[in-house]
């Protein structure tokens, strides 16, 4: 994203004066007081930042940062800030969505943009439920997630946000727990540092209608978590145990010291880090941090190259000559043609 | 061999998808053009690819009127028809008018084929084809014979019989044929081959008309007289994509164009493509709502952004129009109509999405539509577009359709020094700035772009404080914003000119059309007026808001008939404005208006006689 | 301790979205039709989830109009407000009666509490409430002695005092109690302690109005009188809910629903995902257009096929109702609208997206269009629905809105075995069968569904053969089916019933109304024709075809006004069918029309004096 | 799918009366003539057979099958099969598609089908290319790709539809091409028999706007492709070489006798069916058959079964106890409340 000039900023710069109008306890406040102290630790230019959302609780985020911002409409998000980022590839473009709004009704839009790679830094809030509506299940919410509208519990099998994102060709692929400030910073600001489309999975609790659906992961640290670190061996369970590839490709939990247990690197290859996405709940320790992060040009960029190159090759566009482009004759004084 | 001269003539060729008649219709066009006559086209070709050879549904037709009169029109009924096999005589010959020229490709009339035309018997042996002036040629033969000895197969040989035909009508019109030589081997350029043996049989069919008994004449149809001025060809969707370059230019800023491909827009999506070395910037998005995400996302970031698309497509895009209109963005949307409902007639032409520009979204969301006349006239309506969008910080439709897409005309380039600028200015000054205060005069809003210090800012699709752009539920705030959002529209009246009307502003009928029917309409209501009857015709641009120069005349005339290719959209709207009893002239079937029909409503209207009517028919003809 | 006895109270609570005011109006609600009144309710909260405490925005609220006569509406303007904050207060004193009773938390009146509400000094002290009988209440500390020494926390203890407000109230209006104490126990069946916890507050607050000498009378509504039968209280969504399973019983088939999640539609899919057992299946699709897309999948395969959402997911589905508009499949699209345009206000009640349902769509793409006037009359407006779609073959939209989604009244349960059956039958008889072939009184092709052996055929979006079926781009047939699929839904105009008229069928002034305005435009009718004016009020349930039974009578009357919740929707559709100058009394501020606004504009057209306003107004009141 | 009563049933029953309007040499024949022998060898009951297809050239398939049949609009055919299946198990649901239609506008309804595995057989004919429209690219088409949209070359990196299909949890997934009768038929037989949700990848070639574009894989068979057999190694060349998961996770290809070479199994682990899908165009040979197969229940069963469960428990609904739930009171002959 555009190299910032270091200004001295402090999280307050990066707050808008409008109220904040999640629930009490809802875990977007914590995302959002990481993001407002690490833009700001970042010294990023507020005029050139952007906040776009679609449509859920999460989605109001940008009506609480101090930079430019657009609450647009539900799943959309990512289509306005291609737009943007397309046509003004000097602004650095944040989308914030949810686990409705980008894998429900905006999940074409998100694998779209991420095989494009646009440079956008994408936050995906999952708390596996529709908060804003009241708390339906949602794609990621796990089978028999009993809701409003699935009384009886809901019988499709969820969504693999980290998968999905892999499969669409995403460059950047990311995943934090709204309690552990210090790794979402670390990841924001690597997230900031990659040119291309950054996919980050906020796993978010929404103490009213899925309290704790993330408890399982977050109460256990240790032994439910892998946190990542670039040239270590995935190990959990205060190190003693480990991943390892089993027989059939199938990943295993095994012991620490098994010299199979896999060393991680975010350059990983793309088997490797299907491998880490395949790394869920209740079976495994979910790997947290940067997963799986390669670069490769990026749409906008392409996409402004090919007008540079159209300028040097043809010559800046002359109207005139435009429209004299085709068969163009002229008629005469006399009103016939010559 | 006598050579006639005629003021006017339609042809009309016909054949296979795969026969090249688009291509073999467009050259002599050009050819037309460059014999200075006046000309119009209409290209009429179907939804497959390329459907089976021989199928009824697979034929494809080119209709070229030139003149050496002004014309509006195409043409109602071809004075010649070439078709090129039986199943393109069996959907056509029923338009050639009584007496008229048939040329057909006897090569092609083989038991198969006429089977697949569901003929029983040869219509060229049993008499069917007595009323008209047959020439049977065997085309195909003559092809391959001129074409012995080359390299190329039999296959290869036999897609050049276009080229036949084209060369046998250059003959019988007497053009110029070293510019459309020197054409043909441009075009195939990549495979000269091609391009050779393409001459060859041009030539060849040129030669055969010569010498061959068949023909005892020859027509000339002297040059038209036009404006002095330059001039060139154009469809359309070219004259669209030119003009949105322009009104970019004119605003001095950058075109973005987001769009997702549909029958029968896409060809303005590839034109822009084009002009990259403009700092035009395209984008084929995955879908219609994403292209139009992508228009309102370069809209907030200060670009000139536009989006096109044709009625389903449109369909998609209603929810995102109302954050356009919400946001108040300046946004470009263009509906290149066509035949409804659902896919409904992809390739062919109608009116029947204005009720969908007007109406098709939820809340209260008005937006300003307007439509182009003409190919030509696209190029500043796009212009007219882009002004109107930036100066009221608005969503605008500008409609189209599919006559209009392909369809071209002569002319007359713009005078682009003589275009007025509308520089679009950006608010930079932080000092008491609010984001929905708005311009006493047009009540737009500053459009502020990200990227300018101090004036950080945030925007959204819920309601928002009248001032400061806030999120507000207030109900005072909500019914006056409402009311802004729809005053806002009603006050681009002003920026509106004057109404496009022939004949008296008072009379005994007057006819209201819009769109694509201009030039049926208009040629119509010269006809009758030149009999003397007390018809008008006003050609509205504007449909939202209602052009304010019709309220001035609309009462003064006994009957009102409004003319369109739906089912009264326009009617009910103006019936609603006016309360006015106006009646329809309705035509559904994916086809223009021809002449005669609008004549036959009028007179109608006017309770003339039968003699009455042909009379100014004939004189409609004489134009 | 004196004893009054009054005709009808309007209440209403007030207080923070966290402060469970919904609870506590719906529960008194329950009390008032326990003991016999005619009730009417109408809950107002925000688009915030649980909006911060203390917040102006947060502030939700909960108005009961109950009565010992019968009543159309939630009453204008509360007689009595219950206040738990200083937000609640700001937002909502501007409408309390002058001289209405006011009660307060003043416990929730802290500096920081009026600093949200941007009180500079506390109303409380000021004076400023002087004109209204003031009771103020720490209901806060009250509370939290109630709770003295049980184990709740502090907080747990605070969320109880909604309970207290509701023991003191029902105290006021001499309620029993026992019901009330059962139902919570009830309620908190699975936490016993919150149950005990709240009864204790609420008998605590019963208690307080006995014995605290702050109340000098207790209120008695006496029980209004109903036509003799059993009776529910019921919410516009619960009675659509019923009325769809109802209407797939009478027709013979199974029901599938097939929803997004959007407010404030959300709610007929949570009732209808627990009625499994009558074979019902409820789909959650991924979006709006998947939704329609798997309901128009049903209809294919034979299921009563429905979805529902509210004004941006009906855009959203806009081009697959064209879909069913071609392929001619039953279908019930529900609306049930809120503020618009865009995400506009998303809790509040509008009537604006009639132009969507009417117009927004592509191409010539009419349907049935059938509005719900009242809660329990959206149960008979689904089963008409339901008849219409799978009578006609066609995609059929209903509308509801906010206010009559989460109204309730009172409702006399229908009595099923005098409900018709229209039971459905589907073609099996292979014998010429063809596609579109119709039934000549409704038009209707056969409803043949897959698994039909020799009846195999293909449908779909392109224009279809009037007769067999197949793909044609045939002019003519394109031109009559169109006129066909518009003739079929004029044709439903003979399924219509009486149009709903109050007052004479000629007169001065003639209200027109659609949808969930009924009581307000019912009630001013009846006021002014109390007082003898000669206004007269019709309501239309059907808006596309227009109610067949307006036309004998809108011209009848000296002036036509269409009162709407929009910008004058329905006023353009009558202006453009009657050609008739009707005006507009429109409100677009997400609430309901207040009787007294419709009485003075009716005055108004009459000329009338503000004495005889008023007078109405009283009139109104007295019903 | 239901299962068939063998029928004596020749291809040609299976021919509707329309005349096919597809251009000469578009691939599309050979896989309708496929079907068609497939079906009929099969021997199921046309009339409980549908097919449901988008907008494309690929999606005019409906028309020419003796069968019912539904054309529907562009991306939304596996919304409108899942409201036929769910509604009606009893049927057999074939959806064709395109690239742009079901890869394009219909992203997202294809991954949310595919991830509740509804019981539909969906062919993806992929041309990379948008045919009916006149040739633009499609999100398939190889990044340089010129077409009327992209005179200077597109500038979007493809979908790879089988890692996409993968990510989103297909429970089926194979690929074959249109010149390929044989495993096209072996395929749709599978397919067929399986219960769930099934994705088939058909290559497909458009003589008209993408001409060749798979030569390179199907004029060399041998050395392009890996015809995918149970229990069998991933070899190809004539069996001189193979595939093996080299160092970092990264297939690479080596001599057949190395050790490593991987052995398919079509119920391999997912990490395995990814490495398949990486096996692409020009760096490596492409899979060919099935890549992977799951059982997992249907959404379609599992929708019926709680109406099951719900009539077993609640007995069968009682309008009249529906109408009475809630609170109900009486009012007298005099009037009022009793
Ligand atoms: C077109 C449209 N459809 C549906 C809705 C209703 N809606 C708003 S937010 C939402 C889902 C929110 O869930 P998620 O994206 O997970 O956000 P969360 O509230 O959980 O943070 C829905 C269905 C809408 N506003 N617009
Ligand atoms: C809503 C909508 N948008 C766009 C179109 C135009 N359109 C028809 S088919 C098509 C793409 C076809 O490509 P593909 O799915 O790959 O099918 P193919 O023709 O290549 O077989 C498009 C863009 C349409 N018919 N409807
Ligand atoms: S509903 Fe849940 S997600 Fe939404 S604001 Fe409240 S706690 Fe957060
Ligand atoms: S355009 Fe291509 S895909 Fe379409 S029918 Fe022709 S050859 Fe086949
Ligand atoms: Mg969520
Ligand atoms: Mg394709």
């Amino acid at each position: 994203m555009s190299d910032a000039v270091k200004l001295k900023l402090s999280k307050k710069d990066l707050e808008s004066d409008q109220d904040v109008r999640w629930c009490p306890g809802c875990g977007d406040y914590a995302i959002l007081a990481t993001v407002q102290r690490t833009l700001a630790q970042l010294g990023v230019k507020r005029e050139n930042t952007v906040f776009i959302s679609g449509i859920g609780c999460s989605s109001r985020f940008p009506y609480y940062m101090n930079t430019y911002g657009f609450h647009t409409i539900h799943g959309r998000a990512p289509t306005i800030a291609s737009g943007l980022k397309i046509t003004r590839p000097d602004l650095d473009v944040w989308v914030i969505t949810g686990d409705g709004d980008g894998l429900s009704i905006g999940g074409n839009h998100m694998i779209h943009v991420l095989r494009r790679n646009v440079d956008l830094k994408i936050i995906l809030f999952n708390n596996q439920i529709y908060g804003l509506t009241k708390g339906q299940y949602s794609p990621t919410s796990a089978v028999g997630t009993r809701a409003p509208s699935t009384p009886t519990g809901s019988i499709d099998h969820p969504l693999n946000p980290i998968a999905l994102a892999l499969g669409a060709g995403a460059t950047f692929v990311a995943r934090a727990a709204d309690t552990d400030a210090k790794l979402m910073g670390k990841i924001l600001e690597q997230a900031y540092r990659h040119k291309g489309a950054v996919f980050i999975e906020m796993l978010q609790n929404c103490p009213v209608f899925n309290d704790g659906v993330w408890d399982g992961l977050k109460d256990d640290p240790a032994g439910k978590q892998i946190v990542l670190a670039e040239g270590k061996p995935l190990v959990f369970a205060n190190g003693t145990k480990g991943i390892k590839l089993g027989a059939g490709m199938v990943p295993e939990i095994c012991d620490a010291s098994d010299p199979g247990v896999l060393v991680h690197t975010e350059q990983g290859s793309a088997v490797y880090a299907s491998l880490l996405a395949q790394l869920v709940q209740p079976d495994f320790p979910m790997p947290m941090g940067v997963l799986y992060r390669h670069d490769k040009p990026t749409y906008d960029a392409l996409a402004q190259q090919q007008v540079a190159d159209a300028i040097a090759k043809q010559g800046p566009g002359d109207l005139a000559k435009l429209m004299y482009s085709g068969m163009v004759w002229e008629v005469g004084a006399d009103g016939t043609r010559h | 061999m006598e050579t006639k001269q005629l003021d006017r003539v339609v042809i009309r060729f016909a054949g296979d998808s795969g026969d090249g008649m688009q291509l073999t219709g467009s050259e002599f066009a050009k050819a037309a053009a460059e014999a200075g006559n006046d000309i119009s086209t209409f290209p009429d070709f179907p939804a497959e690819i390329r459907a089976p050879a021989g199928s009824l549904f697979g034929v494809s037709g080119f209709q070229l009127h030139f003149s050496s009169s002004e014309i509006y029109t195409p043409g109602d009924a071809p004075d010649v028809l070439v078709c090129m096999n039986p199943a393109a005589l069996k959907t056509n010959l029923r338009d050639l008018v009584d007496g008229g020229t048939l040329i057909i490709n006897t090569g092609a009339f083989i038991e198969a084929n006429l089977k697949k035309a569901s003929y029983t018997t040869n219509p060229i042996e049993d008499g069917s084809l007595d009323k008209w002036k047959v020439h049977a040629i065997d085309i195909s033969q003559l092809t391959m014979a001129a074409l012995d000895g080359s390299e190329l197969t039999n296959k290869e040989k036999g897609r050049a019989k276009n080229f036949f035909a084209l060369g046998l009508v250059f003959w019988m019109y007497g053009r110029e044929t070293e510019q459309e030589i020197r054409r043909i081997h441009q075009q195939f350029a990549k495979n000269p081959a091609f391009g050779e043996a393409n001459v060859k049989v041009f030539k060849a069919g040129y030669h055969y008309g010569e010498t061959a008994e068949v023909f005892q004449t020859v027509y000339k149809v002297p040059p038209a007289t036009f404006a002095p001025g330059m001039y060139r060809n154009i469809t359309g969707n070219e004259a669209i994509a030119l003009g949105l370059v322009v009104g970019a230019e004119l605003a001095g800023k950058k075109l973005f164009y987001s769009g997702y491909p549909i029958t029968p827009a896409s060809s303005i999506l590839h034109s822009l493509a084009k002009y990259k070395n403009f700092g035009v910037v395209t984008f084929q998005a995955e879908d219609e709502i994403a292209a139009i995400g992508a228009a309102i996302g370069g809209a907030f970031g200060g670009a000139i952004a536009v989006t096109a698309s044709s009625g389903p497509g449109i369909a998609l895009k209603g929810e995102a129009i109302g954050l356009g209109v919400m946001t108040e963005l300046p946004l470009v949307i263009v509906n290149v109509q066509r035949g409804g409902p659902s896919t409904g007639l992809p390739t062919k032409t109608e009116q029947s999405d204005l009720y969908q520009a007007i109406y098709g979204r939820n809340g209260e969301s008005p937006i300003p539509v307007l439509a182009a006349k003409s190919p030509g006239d696209t190029f500043y309506c796009a212009i007219e577009a882009v002004k109107i969008a930036t100066r009221y910080m608005v969503p605008v439709m500008l409609l189209s359709d599919g006559y209009l897409a392909n369809g071209s005309e002569p002319w007359p380039l713009p005078n682009l020094a003589a275009l007025p600028r509308f520089d679009v200015h950006h608010r930079t000054d932080p000092d008491n700035y609010f984001v929905y205060q708005r311009d006493p005069n047009t009540l737009a809003r500053d459009w502020v772009v990200p990227g300018t210090p101090g004036l950080e800012h945030r925007i959204g699709g819920i309601e928002k404080d009248a001032l400061t752009g806030n999120i507000s539920y207030a109900p005072d705030n909500h019914e006056k914003q409402t009311k802004v959002r729809a005053e806002k529209v009603a006050r681009i009246a002003q920026d509106i000119g004057e109404l496009d009307l022939a004949g008296a502003p008072s009379g005994d009928v007057l006819v209201i059309g819009w769109g694509g029917t201009y030039g049926s309409l208009r040629q119509a209501q010269q006809a009758l007026g030149a009999q003397g009857k007390r018809v008008s015709h006003a050609h509205l641009r504007w449909l939202s808001p209602i052009e304010p120069g019709l309220a001035k005349i609309i009462h003064n005339f006994k009957r009102v008939l409004v003319a369109e290719l739906n089912m009264g959209q326009l009617r009910t709207m103006l019936r609603a404005e006016f309360l006015v009893d106006a009646i329809g002239l309705n035509k559904i079937q994916g086809q223009p208006f021809k002449v005669r029909e609008v004549i036959a409503a009028v007179e109608d209207l006017l309770g003339a006689t039968t003699a009455e009517t042909t009379a100014a028919v004939h004189q409609a003809e004489a134009f």
